[in-house]
């Protein structure tokens, strides 16, 4: 189960990190979207996996380790907070530069498509 | 625990189960998008109905005191089962999706689509 | 007395003038020349001690747990170095108060000199090395400070550059070596060290301490090949080089040799770097100084001649040679620092440094001109004069000693040519600025200056002629207190007179003279000879090093920081996957003893949709919409994953907040592209992919390696005490609410500044709304499809019910003030999706940002309620209660904390979502229809 | 007798968990696809309640009761941003 458990961790972590370098800012809001899922199951895991463990007194015979939990709790819902900011700052940046790229404008060297595609979100924002 | 109870629940379990799976593999199976949003939203939640009263009876017998908690999923269920049916059939209509050749009656769905187009 | 104040009353000096400034020049000169002058006091009343042989000690604690402390020591070399720092000191500040013009900020001067003084004493009197290396620092930095003080002059602003470059570089390898040296004794405190001379040049890493001490001496004493700044630091005002360049911070450099003397001197090393340096040092300052039409350019390269032969002296490894060269310190400070001032007042009187120029002001200044006679004289080495007296012993040094073998004969007759050098260039001094015609085309007529300017000279020049007539009487002691401290033995005989019958010396320096004479008399030839190789001048080679240096870095810079993010972030995960990946290597096995539960068939269902649709969410990131959908079964799985490890807080909290995440990026989409063409390339693609996949599978193997092992947990406290402490028996939220309250309260402080910092961003945004879906489809009329709208009405009152519920079950059982808020949340602005803002605007008077705002001041109010009952903050107080009907039920004030928690979640996320929602409603276009 | 059915619903579950993953690929509409991840929804309630049956305890019905309430809510976001483009308005 540990190594299922670890695999999973591994996977969301490579697919974040693939994500965040990507170029356009809604993939890489979503990239971190990944990456948190990935950090929340690692923390979660420094209280190792305990199954019909729930730290609630009298519930059960031995509990899981609370500490971990209180902390991811936490830690989803400032993670929220975090990805709306990076949302709004990409749609920002959208409004004023034209375009979605993390960099503010496309990169040039790229092909004509991605142009295309700036020239498009350029004539809508105006 | 008695044999009935645990016979009842079994029965309910499994009958909830299949019902369950029948509407995935609806989904998985039939034809076109309106073919298939029937089995989810009608199998599934008969499945789910089943399932819920199975787990209805367990705690309720179990904790000695009637448990809410599976009447409010499945009142959540109900209610919502079809409203989500009748939204996805809005967007599929929206969309145009394509229906196979064996549904019957094909004008209601051209003149509905008629009255659901933007002019 | 307190050693300390020694150093802290300059220091406190450096206020003064920029107090005293406003009330005119002769106050504010006075008012400076206080503090020093009683810390010169201070000094002085312990001459009797020194001279008995002691030495004054003090220390006081600073930070004694890192063995860190200030500790001061008062020896013979300090003293005589204190004189002349002080002294000199004194004289310069009366010396300025008439150069400065009106035009120069006094104040700003006095301030930087004084600083500067009050480095030198602290060099002087530290007594351990890391302190004596600040010290040495602030000399670079202050000193830096006085070269450009004229800072709208381009020579000025180089010349201090360079001379902070070199000081500085030269103190950083000097911090090098005293750490060594440091290390080898095993303490900084200079007396150990000092004591420790032979352990020292035992050790093995003794020549490279050597080195770094060495390499930070010369630069700072302008020996060879470092001795290229020192004439470009003449762009400074004349006080500053009479003060810097001759008495003060080109002879920290050899303080600092006289200071490691015991400690480092008496190997060969020791003798092949300083004797010979000091020698190229000495004939090379002296040759170039002779071409040298500036007057100060003349006297800078005579100081390095001369320190050079303080360096020389210092190299023999012979005690005698240690006294000459500390007697050669007085003296050359004395009658350098009178001959700067003189060519400062030259200049200042005549408007020119030129010796081209400058001819016959014998008898427009006549007083001046004797005194700056006397003093090139003794600069010269005549007799009855101080530098006669040290060249003598310097003579006497050269000859015996055999270091050379069978070229030891060498280093007298050099030295005679340096010495003959030096009488030449003193005899140009004297003869082309004072005889030899009239002056040539001056900016002013020169005349003689104030009369108080001359004073400071006039002292010098009397000192002098009086250590040339009676040395015994008057340095004697002193020269034996510092040579003592220098050997840190017993003084060999030496005597301090006139004559010591004719002997080979007093031959050496008759030679020396004739040579000198002949020398100048046939200048021309020298002068044309000379005149065939322009020497580089050092100041554009500087330069040009400097520039490319800094076009290395711009070319790193461009490279490295382009300013795209994407290659920033890259270049950072890269550092992050060598940093996390090295510590792996030492893992020899990384499955602990920990048991693993067995797998089932339930989770590795579980980990296939998770695994499939993750990769999926990546394959399809161009179609956004599509890419959220797989995300959201991520997030589904996860919060399974939760329930199953018996986390069903967790659980909770990630369903609602992954529900939370979708609508906002649904929302966000709306303004976005719905898909990208490719554009990263294949390569591209590949090296992302692999290194995100290292990443992967370190941070895999770290969670697999903290997954077997044994757990061991503060939490059973938390356990034990959670009933009983907190009053619940859901100890996640006991933890939240009661335990790490105060970490709670940051975090919800934190979402209502994000949501604040998101309200504000929203406003006045003006962005693109498009008309059409991305395949060209024109959006449906039906705004709200009535059922929806209907049945979530219908629904809002059980969703809250819900929220209620597991609100109040919180403390107890899963639940509690985040999961609640966020269901609210959710119930909401499930309304305002099926029925609109229109709808909602009526029926939800409260604005969110008041909703944060109580919120936030309940949960800090139940903390400060504590202290009421003066307890800690936060802490909780809890009692159980019967009502009829209700039955046994709990009142704590956590309770209300949470609710505080409950309402920001709420207030955020509505206020977070609710406005992006708003930013359309005005612009659509057909919103005024069917509402 | 229990545990056999509770196996055997669990694996049905878990088949229809992976059938609705297919379908959620194959799409071939937008439609579809919501319609496969709302399917998902309540097939993972049907997994929570099993393993709550499983376990024996009344935690995790609360997860259950979130999953249908939740689902419905992105289920009907997703229909209305393909309807209307913006949700909220």
């Amino acid at each position: 189960m540990e190594a299922i458990y670890a695999f999973c961790v591994g996977i969301l972590t490579t697919c974040g990190f693939f994500l965040v370098l990507r170029g356009r800012t809604f993939t890489v809001v979503i990239g971190l979207t990944l990456l948190s899922y990935a950090v929340n199951l690692f923390l979660f895991a420094s209280g190792r996996l305990t199954i019909d463990g729930a730290a609630v007194l009298g519930q059960s015979t031995e509990y899981s380790d609370p500490l971990p939990q209180a902390l991811v709790l936490t830690a989803i819902v400032i993670g929220f907070a975090m990805t709306a900011f990076l949302v709004i700052l990409a749609m920002r940046s959208r409004a004023d530069q034209g375009n979605d790229h993390v960099d503010g404008q496309v990169p040039t060297i790229s092909n004509n498509s991605a142009a295309s595609n700036s020239a498009s979100s350029n004539k809508g924002n105006n | 625990m008695e044999f009935w109870i645990e016979l009842v629940v079994s029965v309910f379990l499994v009958a909830g189960a299949v019902f369950v799976f029948i509407g995935s593999l609806g989904l998985a199976k039939l034809p076109d998008f309106y073919t298939r949003l029937h089995a989810p939203t009608k199998a599934t939640t008969l499945g789910m109905g089943g399932l819920l009263a199975a787990s209805a009876i367990l705690m309720t017998y179990q904790q000695g005191h009637l448990s809410l908690h599976e009447l409010l999923i499945t009142l959540f269920l109900l209610i919502t089962a079809p409203v989500t049916a009748h939204m996805l059939a809005k967007t599929a209509m929206h969309h145009k999706l394509q229906i196979t050749e064996k549904t019957v009656d094909k004008e209601l769905s051209k003149r509905a689509r008629e009255r659901n187009t933007p002019t | 007395m307190n050693l300390l104040w020694v150093v802290l009353l300059p220091l406190i000096g450096t206020l003064v003038p920029l107090l005293t400034e406003r009330f005119g020049r002769n106050v504010c000169a006075f008012s400076v020349a206080l503090l020093p002058a009683w810390s010169l006091i201070l000094v002085l009343m312990h001459v009797g001690e020194i001279f008995d042989g002691e030495a004054i000690r003090q220390t006081i604690e600073w930070i004694p747990s890192m063995g860190l402390d200030l500790s001061f020591r008062l020896d013979g070399l300090s003293l005589l170095f204190l004189l002349l720092i002080l002294g000199i000191g004194l004289l310069i500040i009366l010396y300025a108060r008439y150069y400065l013009s009106d035009k120069d900020s006094m104040g700003q001067f006095y301030a930087y000199l004084i600083l500067f003084m009050s480095a030198m004493v602290g060099i002087v009197i530290s007594n351990n090395m890391i302190q004596l290396w600040m010290f040495w620092e602030l000399t670079s930095i202050s000193s830096f400070l006085l070269i450009s003080f004229w800072s709208h002059k381009p020579d000025a602003r180089k010349g201090a550059r360079m001379a902070l470059t070199v000081t500085g570089t030269g103190g950083l390898a000097l911090l090098a070596g005293l750490l060594l040296l440091g290390n080898i004794v095993g303490s900084y405190d200079l007396d150990t060290v000092l004591a420790s001379g032979d352990l020292i040049r035992a050790h093995a890493a003794y020549p490279i301490a050597l080195v770094l001490v060495l390499l930070g001496a010369f630069t700072k004493s302008a020996q060879f090949p470092f001795h290229f700044w020192l004439p470009h630091a003449m762009a400074a005002p004349t006080p500053v080089s009479a003060y810097l360049h001759s008495a003060t911070m080109v002879k920290a450099g050899i303080f600092l040799l006289c200071r490691f003397y015991p400690a480092l001197a008496g190997t060969d090393l020791w003798f092949m770097i300083v004797s010979l340096t000091g020698l190229i040092t000495l004939l090379l300052g002296a040759y170039i100084a002779l071409f040298k039409h500036d007057l100060k350019g003349l006297l800078a390269y005579s100081t390095i001649s001369h320190l050079g032969l303080i360096t020389l002296l210092l190299g023999l490894n012979s005690d005698l040679a240690a006294v000459a060269a500390v007697f050669h310190i007085i003296n050359h400070a004395t009658f350098k620092a009178s001959l700067f001032m003189a060519a400062g007042i030259i200049d200042h009187e005549t408007g020119s440094r030129d010796m081209r120029k400058l001819n016959g002001l014998m008898k427009y200044m006549p007083h001046t001109a004797t005194l700056a006679i006397v003093a090139a004289l003794s600069m010269a080495g005549v007799p009855l004069l101080n530098g006669f007296l040290s060249k003598e012993m310097f003579f006497a040094e050269t000859l015996d000693q055999s270091m050379l073998g069978s070229l030891s004969w060498m280093i007298p007759l050099l030295a005679t040519v340096g010495a003959a050098f030096s009488v030449a260039y003193s005899l140009r001094f004297i003869h082309d600025v004072f005889f030899n015609g009239e002056p040539i085309d001056l900016p002013k007529t020169p005349h003689e200056p104030p009369r108080y300017m001359k004073v400071p000279v006039e002292i010098l020049v009397a000192l002098c002629l009086a250590v040339g007539i009676f040395p015994a009487y008057l340095v004697g002691d002193l020269l034996h207190a510092a040579a003592f401290s220098v050997l840190a033995n017993d003084v060999p005989m030496h005597s301090l007179s006139i004559w010591h019958g004719f002997n080979i010396p007093l031959f050496m320096s008759f030679l020396a003279m004739v040579g000198g004479i002949t020398i100048y008399y046939n200048r021309r030839h020298l002068f044309e000879f000379q005149a065939q190789f322009n020497e580089p001048d050092a100041k554009y080679i500087f330069e040009g090093a400097v520039q490319s240096l800094i076009k290395f870095t711009q070319r790193i810079m461009a490279t490295l920081e382009n300013g795209s993010l994407q290659r920033y972030v890259f270049l950072m995960l890269l550092f992050t996957l060598v940093m996390s990946a090295y510590p792996l290597f030492e893992l020899t096995q990384n499955a602990g003893s920990r048991p693993q539960l067995p797998i089932d068939g339930v989770a590795i269902t579980a980990a296939l949709l998770l695994i499939i649709s993750a990769i999926a969410t990546v394959i399809w990131h161009r179609r956004r919409f599509l890419s959220l959908i797989y995300l959201s079964v991520v997030g589904l799985i996860v919060s399974l994953a939760f329930a199953k490890f018996s986390a069903p807080d967790l659980a909770l909290t990630q369903l609602s907040v992954e529900i939370v995440t979708i609508i906002l990026l649904l929302l966000a989409l709306y303004f976005l592209p719905q898909s990208t063409q490719k554009e990263s390339s294949n390569r591209r693609l590949s090296i992302d992919l692999t290194v995100s996949a290292l990443i992967g599978c370190v941070i895999g193997t770290i969670c697999f390696a903290m997954l077997t092992t044994p757990l061991n947990s503060i939490s059973d406290f938390f356990i034990a005490n959670s009933k009983t402490g907190g009053g619940g028996t859901n100890v996640v939220n006991v933890i939240l609410v009661d335990f790490r309250g105060f970490d709670t309260l940051g975090e919800i402080t934190v979402l209502g500044i994000a949501a604040l910092g998101i309200f504000k961003l929203i406003a006045k945004m003006r962005i693109y709304v498009p008309t059409r879906d991305d395949k060209g489809r024109p959006w449906t009329k039906d705004r709200h499809p009535l059922m929806l709208a209907m049945v979530s009405q219908s629904l809002l009152p059980l969703a809250l019910l819900v929220s209620v519920y597991i609100f109040l079950r919180g403390h107890n059982l899963p639940g509690g003030g985040f999961i609640a808020g966020l269901i609210t949340s959710v119930a909401i602005i499930q309304q305002y999706v099926a029925n609109g803002v229109l709808w909602i605007k009526p029926r939800i008077k409260v604005d969110y940002q008041w909703l944060i705002a109580s919120g936030i001041l309940m949960a800090t109010a139940t903390g400060l309620g504590s202290w009421i009952f003066d307890k800690p903050f936060l802490s909780t107080w809890f009692d159980h209660f019967h009502l009829p009907w209700v039955g046994e039920f709990e009142l704590a004030s956590a309770m209300i904390f949470d609710l505080g928690v409950y309402l920001t979640v709420v207030g955020a996320v509505l206020l977070i979502l609710a406005n992006l929602g708003k930013l359309t409603t005005s612009e659509r276009v057909d919103n005024k229809e069917n509402v | 007798m229990l545990n056999t059915a509770i196996t055997i619903a669990t694996t049905l579950v878990c088949i229809s968990l992976i059938l609705n993953l297919w379908r959620l690929f194959k799409g071939p509409s937008r439609p579809d696809r919501i319609l496969a991840l709302d399917t998902m929804y309540i097939n993972s309630i049907a997994l929570i309640i099993l393993f709550g049956i499983a376990s024996g305890t009344a935690l995790y019905f609360e997860a259950a009761l979130l999953i249908a309430m939740l689902g419905f809510v992105s289920t009907a976001a997703m229909c209305k941003y393909i309807l209307r483009g913006d949700l909220i308005e």
